[in-house]
This record gives C-alpha cells, structure tokens and sequence, in this order.
C-alpha cells in the first residue's frame, strides 16, 4: 500500500491546479476528508474558490460526510459543478 | 436498452438513429450538440476540451438510461459524449429515445440532456485561437516610435 | 434553409441529420415517426396509407418552415413525409430543426411535427391483415353442424 | 373548358366515396359551392357525415365564404380534417 492518496481534479480544479492529479501524503489510520480539502487550499490558494463548490468522491463513491477519511492508497476526487453537453 | 457512450471518437447523427429503430416504437426523437465557435474570453472558440470521470460518468448515464425507461417508457436509449477535444463544428453530445408515442419520445430526450448537463461528471474548458486580423495591428511607424 | 419532401420513397433518419448540419447551430432535433403494428377496427395494423393533397401539402409546409424560422431562430429546417402506403415498422414522417441553441431546436421539432399533423392536408387510413391464428378457429363439426 | 367541375375527395372523403375524384356538372355561370356541397351529399349519403366536418378548396385555395361559385373546368376539394404524421 503507497503512503500517499491520490487527489483527482477535474475540469476548473484541474485547470486552477494546472495539474489533473496530485499524490498527497495520508497517516496511515488516515485523514478527514475536510482536512485534507483544507490542506489542498491552504497548498493550491487559486484552487480554493472551486473546492469551495465542489463535491468530492471517494474510490468513486460520493462523499456525503467530509468526517470520512481519506487513506493511503485512496483515489480522492475533486467535481466542480457540471458542464457536460 | 440503452446505447451508452464516452470516447475520443467522432459522433455520428445517423448511427444514433440506427440505435434507436424498433417496429413498435412510435416516436423517436435525437438532440445533438455541437462546438460552436463563439466569441468568448479565449478569444473565437476553436475548440472545447472535456474531461470526464470516467467510470462515475458512465454509471451516472445508465442510471439516466433507466430513469428515462421507467418516467418516459422509453425502449431504446443513446446516451453518447465526446471526450477530450472537441473542434469547432463537431459533435460533442447526442442523446436520442425512441418511445411508443411522440410526447413521451420529446420528454425523454429533454429530460436526458438536460440532466446530462446537471449531474453526469463532464467539464468542458474553451480553447480559443488568436484571431486572424487583429483589430490594431502595430504598424511599422507606431513600433518605430515605441522601440 | 428547408428541405421539404412529400414522395413515397423511404425517409431516412440519417439524411435528415446530413441535412441540419452547419457550424454554428449548437442544437438540432430530429424527430421521426414509425408507422406501429398497433390493434384497430382493421386488426393488426400492417400499413397505413397516406393520401396527400399536393400542392397545398407543400405550401403548408413552406409556411411551416417560415414560421419555425421567424419564431424560433431555427435556420435549418427538415419537413419531410411520406406519400401512398407505409408498411409497419417504417418511418412515415421526419421533422427536424437546427438552431443556435437547444432549447430552441427541441421547440422547433415539437412545434413543426404538432403543426404538421394539425394544419398539412395529409390523411391516413390503416390497412390490416387478417390475423394469422384466430381465437376461434371454425371446426370441422362445427362447420359441418351449421352447413 | 371542359363542362364539368372536378371534385377531389381525400381522406376518409375518399373512403366513403370509393373515390379519388368525382366530374361534376356545372353550369357555365357557375354553381355556389355550398350547393355543390348540398347536391354532393345527397347523391352520396355515405359522404354527408364527412361533408359536414371538411374544409373546402377550390383550384388550390381555401374557401372561406361558401358563397364562391364552381365553375366548368374548376377543380373543387374536399379536406376533412388533417391526420398525417
């Protein structure tokens, strides 16, 4: 198991982050989720306006509580709002 | 049954319609989107590029594929997106249902596009062009004076 | 721009797409309707013909486009129908309508296949098929008892 | 010019008919067009029903004052109400 997550970002947060992918260091018995949303702000200050409207998933499953955390190995998802079509 | 789409690759209007035939099937009704080139911040639009979540995306669109069979009856669904970049003048999205009568054929289709837009993980970024003639172009005397 | 056909040729879903291409329209709706092998007072429906006053079925549908063009923005337009007998399971009618936006193309579609139906001097008639198993199939005795 | 008008039947005008067209003789100062409705239906009373519900054409256009006369050679439609599609 790699120490780190892996944050995803897609569309204004990729474009904000000039990165679609960041690897960010997790304890192993893990991190909330809101903290690591404020450390990712408190990292990258042009992506805060856009993880402020954002929702996040987890392995690919939508976060409804941000108490949940985030482990090593993880795939942390970023979604602005949509705009498909 | 429903078509469900997310590729590089070009879309086609008429293999949309190929999906959507079936004898008993009244009305069918195709939307399809396409790349205009307008005037934005990046300058002309020349291109969108978009980026998708790939497997929450496409379980996002079955679950679009059932909701329209169960509210609108619908039997055959395309439910197709481009990914990455989109020229000006291309295809981006087509959605199309083929439903025992035309209304419910109509509602189906708008109610797929428009909840495409709302809730499937697709963004999509402008790509602009420098514009061919700029309105000021520096002329010789005027960058003279400036250098 | 129109393209308008009233002949008994077969109408294709992927020409009318052909059709209502063009760069800067970001939405287009097709609608096409099939003739259903639906139960009538003739049986099961095996065709239905279609019997089209000619010349005011085209001007209708001039005056159709027109409008659809003035009240929508559509720029490009299709208006084609059938003419004589559809069997079951083919396309009798498409409409379909490219604009610069989408809400605009999905009105443009309802609005020419809901005005077609009601204002184009167009008629239909089914044609059935004797069924293949009857529920009660005359038996030999019973034939005879009653001969 | 020929001494008859032509009437054209569609749609279930057509059915009840049996016909497509009908010649029907005209005097050459014309004939109203709602006599000419009156005498269709009495010669074909399967059509009068269908006659009551129709709209009317003559030479292409719609007629909307029944008062208009049918004269030889004119060709005089019958439009029951539209169902395409």
């Amino acid at each position: 198991m790699p120490p780190d997550a892996t944050v995803r970002l897609f569309g204004p947060a990729r474009e904000a982050a000039g990165t679609a992918a960041l690897r960010w260091p997790v304890p192993p018995e893990g991190l909330a989720a809101r903290d690591l949303v404020h450390a990712l702000a408190r990292a990258h200050p042009r992506l805060a306006p856009t993880l402020r409207v954002s929702r996040f998933l987890l392995n690919d499953e939508l976060l409804t509580r941000l108490a949940r955390r985030v482990r090593p190995g993880d795939e942390f998802a970023v979604h602005p709002p949509y705009g498909g079509g | 049954m429903a078509s469900i789409r997310l590729s590089p690759r070009r879309l086609s209007c008429a293999a949309a319609c190929a999906e959507l035939e079936g004898p008993g099937l009244g009305g069918m009704v195709v939307f399809a989107g396409r790349v205009r080139p307008d005037r934005s911040r990046v300058g002309r639009v020349a291109a969108l590029d978009y980026d998708v979540h790939l497997a929450p995306a496409a379980r996002a669109l079955r679950d679009l594929a059932r909701l329209a069979e169960r509210r609108y009856g619908a039997r055959r669904i395309v439910l197709w997106h481009r990914v990455g970049r989109v020229t000006t003048g291309e295809i981006s999205v087509i959605v199309g249902a083929a439903c025992p009568h035309r209304a419910e054929a109509f509602a189906a289709a708008r109610f797929l596009i428009d909840e495409l837009k709302a809730t499937v993980p697709i963004w999509k970024a402008e790509r602009g062009r420098p514009a061919r003639r700029p309105r000021r172009p520096p002329s010789r005397e005027r960058a003279r004076g400036s250098g």
